[in-house]
Parts: C-alpha cells; structure tokens; sequence
C-alpha cells in the first residue's frame, strides 16, 4: 500500500537537561499544558496535516510514552494498515544495536518506511511544542523541486548563535548549514523538521551507515553531506509559535507562555486541535472559599485555596488557606492546607502535607519537587 | 460459569424533562457537567464486569447514538460482546407482541447469542455508582429467579412518588411490591433476571397480550418467582422530571455528595472529549461550582454547573444555575435559576431569572 | 481544499429481492460469496478517500447494522467522520418534509459538521469495483453542480428497463434523463453534487412538497442546473431482482468477469470474518465454483457460489446453486439453481430443483 | 488498575533450526495453517481464556510480528488501559541492554507488571500451537496454594530424555526439575507455561538479575532456584493437541495434523476460535479443472490444477496441469503451469515459474523455497 508520505517521528532522547523531569521518563512524555503530553503536539500535528502514517522511534524509558500513545485512539491514528507504529531497537541475524543517532535510528528502520513505499519522508522530533501544517511543507517542497526541504524559523539575531542557522539564497536554497555559528550569517534557525525525497533520503542513509566517522545525525552529517552534492535544498519558513522545551527554565516559561491572551497557539483552536488523551475525572470542584485567577485547571480537580497564574493538571487538591502560584502541578498532586507553593514544578503524584512552604527565586531555574526531595521542604 | 449481560431498557421512559427532552429522549439529557444520564447505569455495569449491553430505544434515539458512538468510550467497542443500541424495527406481519414486549420479542437474537445466563435490566432514571457484583452474588446465593436492587429513602420528594415500595419476608422474598407512600424501601428500577426466566416470561407476557415486561411479567407473578432484593447503600438519585433534574444536579455542589457519586468505586466513564483544560482568565472569580473541561472564564460564576467549552464573558454573573455545552454567556448577563440547554448563546446586557422550584430552561441552540 | 463525503441512500429501495428481503433492506442481501450488496458501493466510496459516510436507511435496517458494526472494517470507526447509520427517527411536529426529503431535512447536522464541500450519493444496486477520483476531477475541472456516474449497457437485460438514460450536449452537459430503452448510456444512480447544491435544491423540494429528491431535485432542475456525467467504463452489474441477483452472481463464475470485479483497484471491503481455511476433505469433488472461508466440503460442488462456514457432507450435490452463510447440506441431498438464505439446514437425501430463471429460495434459517 | 493476571508472552526468539523459514521474521510470526501465524494459537488462548492483559516480549526481527498484533483488534485486545502491549529491549539511566534469558526479560518489564498489581503472572511463549484455557491452570494453582505451577505434558517415555522432565509426588507437587534426562523418571514434560504468584517471582527475579553466573531462565535458573527453597512448585496436566514447531520438520508435521479428521485441536470450532487477521481477499475461485483433496484454502486462492494433502494461504495461484502435494504455501505464492510441488514449503511472494518441479524426499526434511533459492528448481 503505497503512501505519499511517511512521518517518522524521533522520541528516543534522554532530554538530560530536563534533570528530575526525565529521570525515569522519556522527554517526549513529560507532562504539559495541564493536560498534554509533549509528544502530543507533534502527533496532533500529524492528524491535522492528514499524515497518518508515523513511526515513532523510542528507546530511553518507553514505557509511559508507549502507553500513552498505545493505540494511537485519540490521534485517530489507531488503523488497521497504518495508523502509528512504535518502532524500537530490536536484533536481526547479524546482531542488534541501540539507535546511534538521529539518522541511525531511520536507517535501522528502512524496512519499515519501504513497505508503504512513500515518495516523501517526514522527519520530526517529540520535543517541540508548535502548531503546524505539515502538508503546506510539503507543498513547498513540491514546488521547490527540492531534495530535501528543512523548516526554518527566525529567531532574535542575538540569539542565533545558540541555533542551527541555515545559509540560504533569496530564493530560500540552503548553499550552507551553520551549527551555533559565532558570527551567524543568517537568523533562520532549523527547527528540526525535514521532508525528503525517501529515494534520495535512502541513498544517503546507506552510504552514512557504512561511513565509521560519521555520527549518524540528520543536521551534522546527512544534510552537510546532500549540500556537499550539491543538491537541491531549501528551507521552508515557519511563522508562529514555535519552542523547544529543552531546559527545566524553557519548559517552565513554555507553559507559561499558555496563559498569554494572544499567543499564536491555542489549545482552545477548533481548526487546529491538540489531542491527548481524556480520562474519566469527574469535572473540577471549586469550594465557596476558592480563587482562581489565569490559570488552567483540569478535570477532578478540587480546589479550596488560592490558583495564580498556574497550570493544574487533572487530580489535583489544593487545600484551604493555601496558594499556589506561578507553578506546574502535574497529575494527582495533593496540596494540604496552609500551603504555599511558588515557582515550583510539582511531580505527579506527590503529596505536599499541610503547612509547607515551596519558594523558588524570581529569576532562578524554578524548583522541581518529586516525592523524593518533597521532604526537604516539609517544616515540621 | 454464571455471569451477566445488560440491558436498559428505556421503552416506557417518556419525554419526562419537558424542553429537555423535546428532541432528544430522557436517557439522553446532560447530567453532572461532563455525563448523560444514560452514563450512570452503563458505567455500573461496565464496572461491574458486564461486556455486552443491550439499548432498548424507543423515540428520539439520534443524540443517544451520536453520544454512545461506537462504545469505545465504555470498552464496549469488541467484536464480541459490545454495545447494540436497539431501536424499533419490526417488520414481522406475524407479530402479535405489544409495549417492550416487541423489543424482547424481536431481539431474541441478542439474548441466544450471548454466552450469560443473568440479565441485569435498569432504566436510566436511577443514578449511582454502583458495582453489582454483590447483589449478583446474592442472587446466585439465593437462586433467586429475579432479584430487585433496592434502596431507603431518608427525605421523600416528589420524584419518589412514582417507584415502587418492596415489601418482604423475613427470608428476603420480596410478596408485594406496593405504592405505599410511608414506605421507604424503595425499587431502583435496576433488577438481575435468570435468562432463561426472562425468555419463559416474554413468551408468556406475548401469548396473554401483554405490554409491559415488568409489571405484566414479574409484578403479577410474585407469588409463582423467587424474587429477591438486594440493598444498596451508596449515594443515589431519581430523575423524573425538571424539578427532581435540577434540584439533583444542585445537590452534587455539595462536597460529601460529589465524592460520593464520584470518586467512590470507579469513574463513572461518559464520551471522551476532547477540550482543554479551564482556561480562567484575568478577572475570573469562580466559587462554589463544577465544571468541565473547554470552559472559558472571564466573569463571575457561583453555585453553578458548567459543561464542555462553556464561555462566560467580563462582566457576566451566573448564579444557580445549569450551563450546558458550547453555551456563550456575553458581557453583562445576569442568569439566576436557569437551564440552558446546549449551544445557547445570551447576547450581552441581559438578565434571566427563575425559581429553584421552576428553574428557566431555554431550549438547545436558542440565540437570544 | 476540494473534497468529498458520502452519503448511501437506501430510502427508495423497496423489498426488491422478494424472499430475501422478508426481514432485511436489500442493501443488506449477501452476494458473491462473502458480500452484501452495500460493500460494493461503500468500499468504492472509501477507497476513493471519502472519510464520512451516512446511510439514510428506512426500514429493516437492524442486519445492515450488524453488518457495518461500529464501520471499523472499512476504517470508518474514527473519532473524526466515519459512518453513521441514520435509521428515520423524527419528531419535529412542524416538520412538512416528504419521502427521502425528510432524511435530508432531518440530517442537516451530518452535511453542515463536514469540512467537505461536495457529496458523493448512491444507493446500493449498482455493483462495481470503482475509484471515484476521476469522476471528481471531471466534476471538478467542469465546475459542475451535478455530475452523474454512467455507464454503457451492452446487452439489455430485465434490470436495465428501470435506469434512467442519458442525453447530453456535446459539451457533456446532460439535457435530458429518459426511459428510452434503446439508449444504452446508463445513468448508475451515483452522483457528485456540490454540498451548497444540495442544499438549497433540498429547501427548495420541501417548500413545494416534493418527494424524492433526485426526480424532484435535480431531474426536473436540469436545464437550470450545470448536470455533467462522467463514464464509468470497467465492470459492473444492476442487481435490482432476483432474477439478476442469480444471474449476476453467476457471471463471477466467469473468470474474466471475477477477475474484473475482484483484483482491479483495491480490495472490496467487507465486514471481517474469523473464519479458518475451506477445508477439502477427502472425496471433495469442487470445481467451477467460489467458496468463502470457514466451509467443510466433504460432498461435491459444480457451478456454485458458497459464503462462510458452509458444510456439504458425504454425497451431498450442489449446482448451479447460492449457498449462503452457515447452511448445512446433508448427506445425499441433490439442489440445484437454488439459493439458500443464511443458516438453512437441508436434511438428509432430500432433492430441490428450481431453474436459471426462477432459481428456487429458500427464506432463512429454514430447517427442510 | 489491578489485574488478577498478566500474561507475559516471549517472542522474541530467533527459532535458528527452523532455518530460511525465520531468516527475516521472529518464530512467532511465521505462517501457520492457511492463514494463521503461529502466535495466534498462544493470543487466540488469551482472548479465550480472559487474560486481557498481555504483554508480547519481542527481541528478534520484530517488523511483521508488530504490524501482525498491531493494535490487536483479532484477538479484543485493543483495550484503552490494558489489551496487548508490546515490549522491546529499551534503555534507562542507567544505559540498556536486550535481554540475555526468558527471565531476564520478564525483569527488564518488571515496571510494566507492577502498574496492574496483580496477584499472578503467566509465563508463555508464542512457539507453540496448543489450545488451552490458562483459567483452569489458574484454578489448580489457586487449589493447590502453590506458589509456581507449570503446564505438563505426557510424551512417550522413549522421547521423554529429549525434553525439560518434571518429576512430581502424586498429587502433582514437584521436587525435582530434570532438563533432558537420559534416564529419566517421568514422562512429564513442562510446556514452558508457567503460573507464578508475582510478588514470590518479583523477589527471585531481582535475585537472579543479581546473580553473575545465571543465564536468566526459568527452566534452568528460576525453578530450580525456587525448588531448592522447598517452595510449593505443582505441575498441572494438560490433555489435548501440543506441539513445539521447532524445526522445519516438527513444523510441516504440525500443518499437516491439521488435515487429520480427529485432531483434538479444531480450526473450525465454535466454542474455541482461533483468531487472526483476515484480509479482504475475494472468495476462492475454483476453475472447472481443478481438484482439491484433504486440503486447507485460503480466500484469494485462484486454483486451476490439483491440490492434495496441502496447506495453501491467501492469494495463491495453482496452475493448469499442476499437481501441489503434501507442501505448504505461504501467502501470495504464484505457482505456474505443469509444475509438480512435492513436499515443500513455499515461502511468500515466491513466484514458481511453468514446468518447475520441486520434488522433496519422503522421508527428508521439507524442501523449503523462497525467492532466492528458486532458480536452483527451475529447469530452463
């Protein structure tokens, strides 16, 4: 069953900087949002641009981001022929061998992408948080006549060295991939999004697997290999809202940026929905003594204190007389009375008994509480 | 093995909740801010292990089917077992069956087909969350032919006034089952049934041209079945009308009774939305209420409840009162006492006001 | 973008297929093997990219609903579009409409929720194995309101006389829809029309009373209308008898006619059996013939269409003979140019002869 | 949620002595039966016996075993919190590795056992073709208060020394686990099922992860591990068909009993089906020429010539004048005209061209042909 095109979606990092957050959890399912997963982003993104065919490529911590994704239900993505498959490592007869990098972990899953025999491959990453028409894309794709065709965004000039910049013509054709150049040329930074012709894609993947110097990594050695061909490349430039949630500090401030009243992404969109899944919590309680001020509050919560510019996840009790502000509380976090709770990240799960004080620094990274270090806040 | 199979029967349910239940039928109706009343008793039996359930539709079944869907909701989606929403289509010249008769008559199939031998048959006016595991323990204990889930009443109101009274041996045989009004032992309407009891009694209810299964089959033959009863205790409500809708949709703002219908036993399991979570704004002020996921809070809500993607604007006050989904309440609306059914939309500056006894309904997608 | 939704309309056809439609609509008959009629034009639909489809179904629809189940098997179990079956469930005493226009009316709902901007109608007696991309460019590139799916007919057979005929201009514009016998230009009762089209030509037939809606919609409309056809020229067959259902299941014993039905485009979609292997024991004699799964063939078998889990036993003749699902032939007996509905059960040493014309039915679940 | 049992299925062996038959395809995915994969008799005994919650251990050459279980609809395991999940080798903090032994492998998953709490686990492999009811195994461990229980069956004592022997008092309790005895003492050999109360497991599976000289197997290290404990260990009779296709001869007998008339294990029975994916294949066309005798057909199978004794899956073509005899055909096989199939196994897509004879030996191995070795029978 020949497709136009496959999305092959990279979820296999350890997201080391997101520090406790992916102790034991893969970075593409870090919760956010109040309700969403990470990955849930890109995936939606997926059935919104009617590519519905994706593998997802795991391989740190998989479990909860394969339950999460399952049956691929809330993506509409649970089909018989496609739909979404989890790709992991696995053995053949020659040996097995961990996903070595970004192009490795494509390579190892050529079979694969061949039985749909796609004319296009969509390379995307979990970690992301945007909203974006992939087909528009590929259209330019299409139009350019391109090998391959990578998203670009402009970032602050300031910035740029912090980024993969690519060097383009006026026409949008990539003479030059700059990695954190110290004196960029360009501000358009490559967002990690790639669509390639799977004939050209395939040639090349081949030829870095047999190459021992090579790192196997889409943006160091495939793409400078292409232009080193002299290939045709183009960057397609993406305008909206685009963040990688790298850092405990751009996680914190992502979510952040969902209390703005005119951020280019809405969750609320009904042209652009972000799935996830739902669970069957009762809707959210809210006692006669209760405030909630910008803030977004999910299912079976039941609030008696004080919410402020903070994200609730579903399960939640905040208790009476307590506050908790510019802070992310993730799944059945239990609050007691006498609380105060600020710019903190709070674990699922965790149980904040009454009277404790959680304080992060205005400008600091804010704190991240798991039921480990819970107790180190705890004054008896 | 023994085990269950479902079955609601919502045939003798007529349009109970007046503007409600003008389009849609009862079971249908928007309950809790996120559930349909129907919810409640497919949840039950789902959590009570049932894997195939039976719809005995009647009129009015479209929202019914648009909500129940495939019944992957409810993991009913199988290829085995599932979910058979049955409304009426009979075409057999022959057939001489009246009332819900003609749904037991012509779905024969279902019952034969399934491996059960009980049927647990409930309306959708009864809501808890139950698990029926005990009372079908005690039914098989009992050898019971039928056994009648029941409960006390501590406060008659008027939606009581139309269930029946269980009277009782002293060995749990249930001999009468009366309109006694002093009599707090009440029938829920949800009764275990012996399959091959059930199909006796269909026959016999058809051949003596009867149209009511439960009064015709089983009330008049209390004296030749073993019908038992088993109580249930938890938290419970009759629905029956716009009074009893509304008044019980208000009790649940009262914390010892939402943790009791909802977080005893499992979740009562409803459609998956999918929404986003409350979105307060600057300025809201929230207090004393329930709501679902999608809402959008810039104003002032209190003592109410608040289905899916439910936008309240600056300014706007409501109080008491019942917001179905994709309601829009503009800049400046005072609502007091009032029901809107789903996709109202109130334009900016005014002011509804009912009674707690005859709350304000304005009917679904009504722009005024 | 451009795209197209699906709607079966199955409100006009009557109980065309006289035994086998005592207790079924038509669109529901088993064909070929492991098929009902409707698989052909739904599978069409949906490997031609249509995502939604509705069905207006009006009576015996209950085994068409087994059939389809939750859609999942022609992928239409989606939480977004899919199939919804629409069984007459109205209850709006203004409602003036009338015949098909009622379903029309009543289902606004489903054409205004889609995205989709054009709909692609048809009912279930038109068999083929059809892509309908091309049909929508054609109706596209012509910027038509209407373009009507036609066919050539060879060989005028019985269930030719009731297809319309078309005339059209040399631009490809119809003028004119007939019953001129001699006309082989068929019309196959599959249309594209543009959603806003339908729209309005459906306020329109209500407001004068109308009844049907494509006589009164769009064949009294065409000299107003820009009405275009597209040529459908790969196989195909009308089965609106049961003379042409025998006889059209007979021509798939032809291998040019299996093959062109079966293995061009995609696979016809049906719904999913779990059924082992045919399994030939030893002395089976089957030639000629085509047998779906789940069938234990211990007799002989010429010229003869066999569906799922049919068993012939020692002995036993089948020819020129349907054998529907689940039948049982015993040992011994003879049929020929017969056709067993589903689940008959022949006993022993018995003989039935019917003819290539009027093949002898036997109505379902008989036991003879 | 809590489950009473999970079922743990390995599959992910790589079945070297059943040779081409496995060169790209873990053993559990191989064509079994005209239209099964071997597999389906292990889930198929999940579905029927209400074990919900199955989680498939796959390793080796996983790609068609994946796409086969999918999201498991065939087998009413595609179940929001629970049905089918399928767990690959994965890395953690602390680095990864795949897994080195059937109980290694039930270790590395330990997390995905815990989130059901159950009370027991059942231990399977999906190389066997067996129809059982794993409720009543349960039952005799309930009955027995046994703390492991493992699934027996009795085979001619002359072959007994070429199985894993359970020596047993007479009410079944084991004391001694005898692996391939030359002299042995029972004839009751473990069908590698095994029932085990999870929180006893848990504890040895963490010993014997800690253990450096463990090759982390049930059969060699767990067991006896448990019996030199004096644990309660009973084994527990089945009765019916059971056959482990290890090899190619093992596996073409196993087809070929399925053309026996008074096989206890039935394809066509009602009350315990055996579920797979069906395809939408069109009926089977019988030309008038042909003749079939004591065969299995599948849908899609086009047949001009003569079938005896054969096994044929979907979508296969049988020449005129051809003769397929006592041979298996996997799916899509085309064979030509005036051929003469004897005795082999066809693997998919093999395409026979006219006047090919493949004559295997009687009392030899099966030939077996795939795509590569196929000039070598064609005679120009």
């Amino acid at each position: 069953m020949s497709k136009e095109c496959v999305g092959m979606l990279l979820a296999g990092g350890e997201g080391k900087r997101l520090g406790l957050l992916t102790k034991n959890l893969a970075k593409p399912a870090v919760p956010f949002g109040g309700k969403y997963r990470i990955i849930d982003f890109t995936l939606s993104n997926c059935t919104n641009s009617k590519i519905h065919t994706v593998g997802v490529l795991t391989q740190y911590s998989p479990m909860v981001l394969n339950k999460h994704i399952g049956i691929g239900k809330p993506w509409d993505l649970d089909r018989q022929h496609d739909g979404v498959s989890i790709l992991s490592p696995f053995t053949a007869q020659k040996g097995g061998s961990w996903y070595k990098g970004t192009a490795d972990a494509i390579s190892q899953n050529m079979q694969f992408i061949d039985q749909f025999d796609p004319e296009y491959v969509l390379v995307i990453s979990g970690d992301h948080i945007y909203q974006m028409n992939y087909q528009r894309l590929i259209d330019h794709h299409k139009e350019k006549q391109s090998e391959a065709t990578i998203s670009v965004i402009e970032v602050p000039w300031d910035e740029a060295s912090r980024f993969g910049i690519l060097n383009t013509k006026e026409n949008l054709e990539i003479y030059e991939f700059d990695e954190k150049p110290q004196n960029p040329k360009s501000n358009l930074a490559s967002m990690g999004i790639y669509i390639f012709n799977w004939k050209t894609l395939r040639k090349y993947l081949i030829d870095d697997e047999a190459s021992d110097s090579s790192s196997h990594d889409f943006g160091k050695d495939i793409i400078p290999a292409m232009l080193n061909d002299g290939l045709r490349l183009f960057a397609y430039r993406f305008q909206g809202y685009w963040k990688d949630v790298g850092t405990i500090k751009s996680y914190w401030e992502a979510n952040m940026d969902l209390l703005e009243e005119d951020l280019s992404l809405s969750l609320n969109s009904k042209e652009w929905r972000t799935y996830s899944h739902d669970s069957n919590y009762p809707p959210q309680f809210i006692e006669p003594n209760a405030e909630i001020d910008n803030s977004l509050v999910n299912s079976g919560c039941w609030i008696s204190g004080i919410v402020k510019n903070s994200i609730l996840f579903e399960g939640i009790d905040v208790g009476e007389n307590t506050l908790v502000k510019e802070s992310i509380l993730h799944p059945s976090v239990k609050v007691g009375n006498n609380c105060t709770i600020n710019r903190a990240i709070v674990m699922e799960k965790v149980t904040i008994p009454d009277g404790t004080v959680i304080n992060g620094e205005e400008y600091d990274e804010p704190v991240v509480v798991n039921s480990e270090n819970i107790e180190k806040f705890v004054t008896e | 093995m023994d085990s269950l199979m479902g079955l609601i029967n919502i045939e003798h349910e007529y349009d109970f909740l007046e503007e409600l239940t003008y389009f849609r039928c009862g079971s249908a109706v928007p309950f809790a801010g996120r559930y349909r009343l129907i919810d409640f008793t497919l949840s039950n039996m789902v959590n009570s292990g049932v894997g195939e359930v039976a719809i005995f539709s009647n009129r009015k079944y479209r929202s019914l089917m648009d909500h129940l869907g495939t019944g992957s909701d409810w993991e009913l989606a199988k290829r085995h077992g599932g979910l058979f929403i049955l409304p009426p289509d009979w075409n057999d010249p022959t057939d001489i069956s009246r009332g819900d008769l003609r749904h037991f008559h012509n779905n024969r199939d279902y019952f034969h087909r399934s491996k059960a031998n009980h049927v647990i048959i409930s309306g959708s006016q009864f809501i808890s969350n139950a698990r029926y595991e005990k009372a079908f323990n005690h039914h098989l204990e009992n050898d019971a032919d039928v056994t009648c889930i029941t409960t006390r009443v501590n406060q008659f109101k008027p939606e009581h006034v139309s269930q029946l009274r269980v009277e009782h041996d002293e060995d749990g045989k249930i001999h009468n089952l009366t309109n006694d009004q002093q009599n707090p032992h009440v029938f829920t309407g949800v009764y275990i049934i012996k399959k091959d009891v059930l199909m006796k009694l269909v026959d016999e209810c058809i051949a003596y041209h009867k149209d009511h299964f439960f009064f015709n089959g089983i009330k008049e033959n209390l004296h030749r079945l073993n019908v038992q009863f088993y109580r249930y205790e938890g938290y419970s409500a009759f629905v029956n009308s716009i009074e009893s809708f509304f008044r019980q949709n208000m009790n649940l703002l009262r914390p010892e009774n939402y943790k009791a219908l909802f977080f005893k036993n499992q979740f009562v399991r409803t459609k998956i939305s999918n929404e986003p979570p409350v979105k307060y704004r600057k300025g809201a002020k929230v207090s004393d209420s329930m709501l679902a996921n999608g809402s959008v809070i810039d104003g002032e809500v209190t003592g109410s409840i608040l289905f899916r993607g439910v936008k309240v604007r600056k300014g706007a006050q409501v109080k008491n009162s019942i917001i179905m989904q994709r309601c829009t309440i503009e800049e400046g609306v005072r609502l007091e006492n009032v029901i809107l059914d789903k996709d109202v939309h109130i334009s900016a500056g005014q002011t509804f006001i009912g009674s707690r006894e005859k709350p304000f309904v304005v009917a679904k997608r009504k722009n005024i």
